[in-house]
């Protein structure tokens, strides 16, 4: 790795704060899963803590626990030193407990505003105060920096945005004990940034702070302890000057890895997709070439443009003008079908809206792309149907107890290798991986650049879309960075400097969002 | 996806106006169409007529777009008119005062969407499901307490009411207004009204946020049985009898008078004023139909067109927006 | 009791079929046997009918008296319940030979009454002129004995008065409210509107509570079909001028009796026509059509 | 959220078939108490009239349950089987050969099939919207043509067909199986049917994964109506008459027997087995109610009350699971 974070930021002297919420014994079972095994954990008052863990270690549990969300099955969890029963969110919230959940959950239909003070609007008289409350909201948005209006509607906000939303609206409820699950999973630098100085400024305010993150860099920067959990077990907590990113990794997955960043280089072969001046909703004149055997990244700020480049390329939107060159040939692609048949695939950017059936079997969103090869005549093979699954199953070591067992029930990394396995029976020249690693964990990462290369070696090519600058740095043999639809500067494996990079995608401030529709 | 739901927010609100007027355009328009063409439909009697044959459909949709706006459906809603009828208007035979009957028979609207809240919160159900058994076994009970018999109701003064005008316009119409201006305040200037939107759009953020949302469910379903129950009592009041198989089919007029006027079926879009004109829309269609004289199956056929076609624009403005 | 009969009516749910079940009731207790009642939720609903009578045969009933939805569509089934037990027929006709007797209301007979009430009531409001228009508002549309007063009702208007047209022949939907709101129209689109004929007892009472808004009592006549005791205040009241009164008690009364009797191999009468009798202000008190307007249920 | 729905998985299908089993086992108690409880119940004659009575509402759930689990509803099918009714009479009479009138009679429920995916995938309307306004314009065309009046059928050997029995089975409850071993093929062994259950649980997914979305919702809306109108047949054949304000509230019913089988009104979830039994369930209680002389308007309250508790034990069950 890079020099390692704790060189760069010196962690600060821990000051002996006094204990403001404890977990003694702290347990949850599911029906099946003993998610969070007895938990002993006390938090300072005023600390950033950070809680590292793979995928399904239990760190969202501990979460839902501490916030009411759902009730713990044995254990005490004391508030300042009272026991505290934590049924329900009000309850949480009553004591200042308040958290940025995981997947963004904040209600599309409703403005900015509104979210960020939903169950806690200013009424007069009954009667909604809206104007007052927007104008607070603003207010808010604009005193934490974010570039964001506070009247439009959530739901025309990207998820990066949301996610600000989100945090913003923490700060608006008198909180004293504050949890982020996961916050920058959809960020980019500069919006991660802005969350972190929002984070010590809270600290500084003498909030305790809870950050969960798969990004251990994060994790050095911010926060003062860490604490590991693995298969919902807290295996120890570390001062954060005290430990280092192998040992962290140890902990959590109790293996070491190498080398998180798996990159083999290969020469790279006839182009395989060509773009001309392609333009579009959300982007303009965009020339590129994906060959065999390389991986083409692209990065930029949320909004850049590049997942609607990359879904109009894939033909699930319209091209307003330019030229796709497909293996040389000049091709029309009007539908996501077009592209398919041609031989792209594209692993989407939301898993949940766009990427997983949920409720349906691993099985069946696996083999989603191929019935048609798995049918013989009018019926579907169950044997091979069986096969293809195990397959990927066996090939991803996707985590799973059957084939048969629903999406939704599998943690978000192993739901992630389902969106990219079902492409890989179909056999794509042309695989798109928009933000493939969201939160993923650090050893299902390695496995998934292990496997960019195995795709690699079989002659295929790789457009990879990622917020997480380290990721497209390390990986991508090609690096174009968007700036507001365009294509700004294209450079070689690691011939520029991260923040060279940086600055070209920022380069300009962007405009307020207000006027976009 | 739209905006119109929420009226508080300055650009959203030009919009919402914008989009009432629309309907309200159409409304007019087909006003001004049916007085050029039948020189009666003009005549305040009519009008009053008119007035009169939307309000109850009206009432009914507003208190089914509080349940839409949650993401559920109220089918039990015309049982539970035919079924007020009957209450109604078994307690003033038995002589109870009528203010007393009227409210008892609220109430009992009131415990059916208690009822229905139960089912959906605690039960589990699919408000589909719930709602549609009810419907069924509450026209058993009410089929039950009249043995199949319309209840003569034997006080004028009750039945004069729905007859009667005051400053000119319908009591009937009067009770829209009662019933729309505080639903319009409800729903979109309180905290009760902006938490049907929040539980519709995301349940599980309205619960993180610590809104009560089985308490916002009950709260849905308990106004769709109260507009319906007080529309039970219009009803009674009007054809003076309790009769407990009337109403029969009124669920899907009073949704599709929601759906005409602007709710979305998916929830967290809707607003008061949309199912009022989108009730007065059916009710003119069925009024101007009568008066041309058009063969009344082919008023079926019209209404049925009229129903794609409106709600078709309405979604191609809306996207197009 | 251990002889069954059942009795299956087209619609539980009306009031005209519930005095029928009445009368039906009577008779059971009478000469002590078992009568099930049974019958569809609509009058539409000719299959539920068919399921019904199947049912009912299956029970090994002594016989079956109906009142077939359907002349057509009740013929096949009422064949082959006819060849396990005696079917006896009530109130409205099917296509099946198998009756062994048959107790009806001639409905196109009732429709014809009708008309001629209709007249007599616009004669009497208008200084003895049979003239202006007339409309017609049936519950709703499938349903064979209102097709049948339809027939009727327009027949003898074409033969016997030349002088009233037809201007509006209205279904509804079942719904009292809607024939409100349909003759409310119609009285607004139809300045010279002298007469309406509402053909069963749901229609009487929406078109009557119209012809009260508008305050057209003797002005408007109005001809219903069947009574209950809104429509005999209505009577009463002047709103409604007349009404053709079948005796649905008698049909189940000498139904279940004459099954009884059919089913012990007596002889029993083919045909009996119940009959359908105008009621006016006039002559509502006479003992006679007193009982049939207060059948003792 | 349950895992029924596809067959194709070990741990799944036990427990499919435990489900399947259980509905089954409801439905073979009910048959036992009711042999026990009336003489008639169990006799040869019954079960025959049984399986005919349910066998027409279980077609129309399993064409509903298509739909259902797109995520979609078709409130059309009560009034496409009475406007089948209604068009395979008039060709009858018309002197068209049998088969060939009630092959143009299923094509007329594929057309309306098809304008529903049009409605819904080209005009983007909601499939609540689109089918009620089907519902209402179908009858008012089919009165229309029949001027309100039924047409009785003149083909003996036509309305023969629903009344006679092939080796003691009555041809209409053939006519399940029919349906029923092609619909579960189709549902669980081919593509679309796996296309059926991905669109609605996730289209733009599927959408993205190379699924046809839109041609998967004309297909289950074809089916839909392609089972309504056959039912439509089946209908006409057994009273002999066309008519086309039979069938009503059918619609109701068949989606209350897709949900009591199983399937979930969100989409995603359901099987043919399911439906079929929930069908049969619905008419065991009425068949059963009959016998043992349950007044009809117990009944309903019975059906409303048993649908509640089938609905909510079945779902305990699953969650439980
Ligand atoms: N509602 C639930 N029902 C059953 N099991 C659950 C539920 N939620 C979580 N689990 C299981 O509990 C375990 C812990 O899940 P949790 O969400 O806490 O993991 P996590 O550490 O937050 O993982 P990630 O990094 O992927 O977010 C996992 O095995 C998960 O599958
Ligand atoms: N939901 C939305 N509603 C309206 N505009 C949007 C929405 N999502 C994105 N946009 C706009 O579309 C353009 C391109 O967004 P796109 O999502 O393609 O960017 P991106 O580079 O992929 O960023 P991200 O990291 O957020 O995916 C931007 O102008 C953005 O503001
Ligand atoms: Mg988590
Ligand atoms: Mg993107």
């Amino acid at each position: 790795m890079t020099p390692t974070a704790q060189e760069l930021h010196p962690a600060p002297v821990l000051e002996p704060g006094r204990t403001i919420l404890e977990l003694r014994g702290l347990e949850k079972r599911y029906p099946g899963t003993h998610a969070l095994k007895p938990v002993n954990l006390a938090f300072k008052s005023g600390e950033i803590h950070a809680i590292v863990g793979e995928n399904g270690a239990g760190k969202s549990t501990l979460i839902k626990l501490l916030t009411g969300v759902m009730p713990r099955t044995s254990g005490e969890v004391l508030w300042e030193g009272q026991p505290a029963a934590l049924a329900t969110p009000h309850e949480a919230m009553a004591l200042g407990i308040n958290a940025v959940h995981q997947e963004v959950v904040l209600c599309r239909h409703l403005t900015v505003a509104a979210n960020m003070f939903l169950g806690e609007e200013n009424s007069r008289f009954g009667i909604l105060q809206q104007r007052a409350m927007v104008r607070e909201a603003q207010t808010i948005i604009d005193d934490l920096g974010f570039d964001l209006p506070a009247h439009v509607m959530l739901g025309d906000l990207t998820i990066g945005q949301q996610q600000l939303i989100a945090a913003a609206r923490a700060t608006v409820r008198g909180t004293k004990f504050l949890i982020f699950d996961e916050p920058t999973a959809y960020l980019t630098r500069k919006e991660a940034d802005q969350l972190f100085t929002l984070i010590r400024r809270l600290k500084g305010e003498g909030v305790t702070i809870i950050y969960i993150s798969h990004r251990m860099e994060e994790v050095f920067e911010l926060a003062d302890r860490v604490s590991v959990l693995r298969d919902g077990t807290l295996v120890g907590t570390r001062n954060i000057a005290e430990t280092n990113d192998a040992e962290l990794v140890k902990m959590m997955i109790n293996r070491s890895i190498e080398q998180v960043y798996h990159k083999e280089h290969f020469t790279p072969g006839a182009p395989i997709v060509e773009t001309r001046n392609l333009s579009g909703k959300g982007f303009e004149n965009i020339s590129m070439t994906v060959r065999a055997g390389e991986i083409v990244g692209l990065y930029g700020l949320i909004g850049a443009g590049r997942s609607e480049f990359v879904t109009s390329l894939y033909g699930r939107h319209k091209k307003s003008a330019g030229q796709i060159l497909w293996e040389g040939k000049d091709v029309q692609i009007n539908s996501e079908h077009d592209a398919i048949k041609l031989g792209m695939a594209l692993a989407p950017e939301s898993r949940r809206d766009q990427g997983l059936c949920l409720n349906l079997p691993v099985g069946l969103n696996l083999n989603l792309p191929i019935y048609k090869r798995i049918s013989s005549n009018l019926l579907i093979s169950n044997a091979k149907e069986k096969a293809e699954a195990d397959r990927q199953i066996a090939g991803l070591r996707i985590k799973t107890p059957t084939r048969g067992a629903l999406a939704s029930s599998l943690s978000g990394g192993n739901q992630q290798k389902i969106v990219i396995g079902k492409w890989l029976a179909h056999g794509a020249k042309l695989f798109i991986f928009d933000e493939p690693t969201v939160g993923v964990d650090v050893g299902t990462k390695a496995e998934i650049y292990r496997l960019f290369g195995e795709l690699l070696s079989k002659g295929a090519g790789i457009i990879l879309i990622s917020s997480y600058l380290p990721e497209v740095y390390e990986l991508a043999d090609t690096l174009h960075v968007f700036r507001r639809g365009k294509l700004v500067a294209t450079h070689g494996f690691h011939t520029a400097s991260h923040e060279d990079i940086l600055t070209q995608a920022l380069a300009e401030k962007q405009e307020k969002l207000g006027g976009q529709t | 996806m739209s905006i119109e739901a929420i009226p508080a927010e300055k650009p959203k609100r030009n919009y919402n106006v914008l989009f009432g007027l629309t309907l309200l355009a159409l409304l007019v328009l087909l006003w001004i169409v049916l007085s050029l063409a039948t020189p009666s439909f003009a005549s305040g009697n009519n009008i009053a007529n008119l007035l009169r044959q939307g309000s109850m459909i009206a009432i009914m949709a507003v208190g089914q777009t509080f349940v839409i706006i949650t993401g559920g459906i109220d089918l039990s809603v015309g049982a539970v008119v035919g079924f007020a009828t009957v209450v109604v208007a078994m307690l003033i035979n038995a002589g109870v005062p009528i203010a007393v009957a009227i409210l008892i028979t609220l109430l009992v609207g009131v415990a059916i969407g208690l009822f229905h809240g139960f089912g959906i919160v605690k039960m589990g159900l699919p408000p589909f499901i719930i709602t549609l058994a009810t419907l069924t076994s509450l026209r058993g009970i009410g089929l039950l307490m009249t043995n199949g018999n319309s209840i003569n109701i034997n006080s004028d003064s009750f039945t004069a009411f729905s007859r009667n005008s005051f400053i000119g316009i319908p009591n009937l119409f009067w009770m829209v207004i009662l019933v729309g201006v505080p639903a319009y305040v409800f729903l979109h200037h309180s905290r009760w009204g902006r938490y049907l939107f929040s539980v519709g759009s995301n349940a599980e953020a309205s619960r993180l946020s610590g809104v009560n949302v089985q308490r916002t469910i009950y709260m849905a379903y308990t106004l769709s049985g109260l507009c319906a129950a007080f529309v039970g009592v219009l009803l009674a009041a009007r054809i003076g009898i309790g009769n407990p198989t009337q109403a029969e089919g009124w669920e899907l007029q009073a949704i599709a008078s929601s759906v005409i006027g602007g709710t979305s079926l998916f929830g967290a879009v809707g607003s008061v004023h949309g199912p009022l004109l989108g009730a007065f829309i059916l009710a003119t269609i069925n009024n101007g139909a009568n008066l041309l004289n058009v063969n009344s199956f082919w008023q079926r056929i019209i209404t049925g067109a009229l129903i794609i076609i409106i709600v078709y624009f309405d979604g191609l403005r809306r996207r197009g927006k | 009791a251990d002889v069954t009969i059942p009795i299956i009516v087209k619609d539980t749910t009306s009031f005209y079929w519930q005095i029928v079940l009445a009368g039906a009731r009577k008779a059971g207790k009478d000469l002590g046997i078992n009568v099930p009642e049974l019958g569809a939720q609509a009058e539409t609903d000719v299959n539920g009918q068919v399921s019904i009578l199947e049912n009912a045969v299956a029970s090994n009933p002594a016989a079956i008296v109906i009142a077939p939805t359907e002349f057509k569509a009740l013929g096949k089934p009422i064949d082959e319940a006819a060849a396990k037990v005696k079917v006896i027929g009530i109130d409205s006709g099917a296509d099946s030979k198998a009756f062994t007797s048959f107790l009806t209301t001639d409905n196109v007979q009732g429709g014809r009454v009708a008309a001629d009430g209709l007249a007599a009531a616009i004669g009497a409001a208008n200084g003895g002129k049979i003239e202006g228009d007339v409309a017609l508002i049936t519950n709703a549309p499938g349903a064979g004995s209102l097709e049948q007063r339809k027939q009727g009702f327009t027949e003898q208007l074409k033969a016997k008065y030349p002088g009233l047209k037809l201007v509006a022949d209205k279904y509804a939907d079942g719904q009292a409210t809607t024939g409100l709101n349909i003759a409310t129209d119609l009285i607004t689109a139809n300045p010279n509107l002298k007469g309406i004929f509402a053909s069963n007892l749901i229609m009487a009472q929406g078109v009557g509570q119209a012809v009260a808004e508008n305050n057209l009592g003797g002005k408007l006549a109005l001809v219903g079909f069947d009574s209950d005791e809104k429509l005999i205040k209505f009577l009463n009241d002047g709103v409604i001028s007349a009404l053709v009164v079948q005796d649905p008690y008698r049909m189940g009364y000498d139904g279940i009796k004459t099954a009884l009797a059919a089913s012990k191999g007596e002889k029993v009468e083919a045909n009996v026509d119940t009959g359908a009798n105008l009621v006016t202000k006039a002559n509502m008190k006479d003992p006679k059509i007193d009982a049939l307007l207060n059948p003792k249920l």
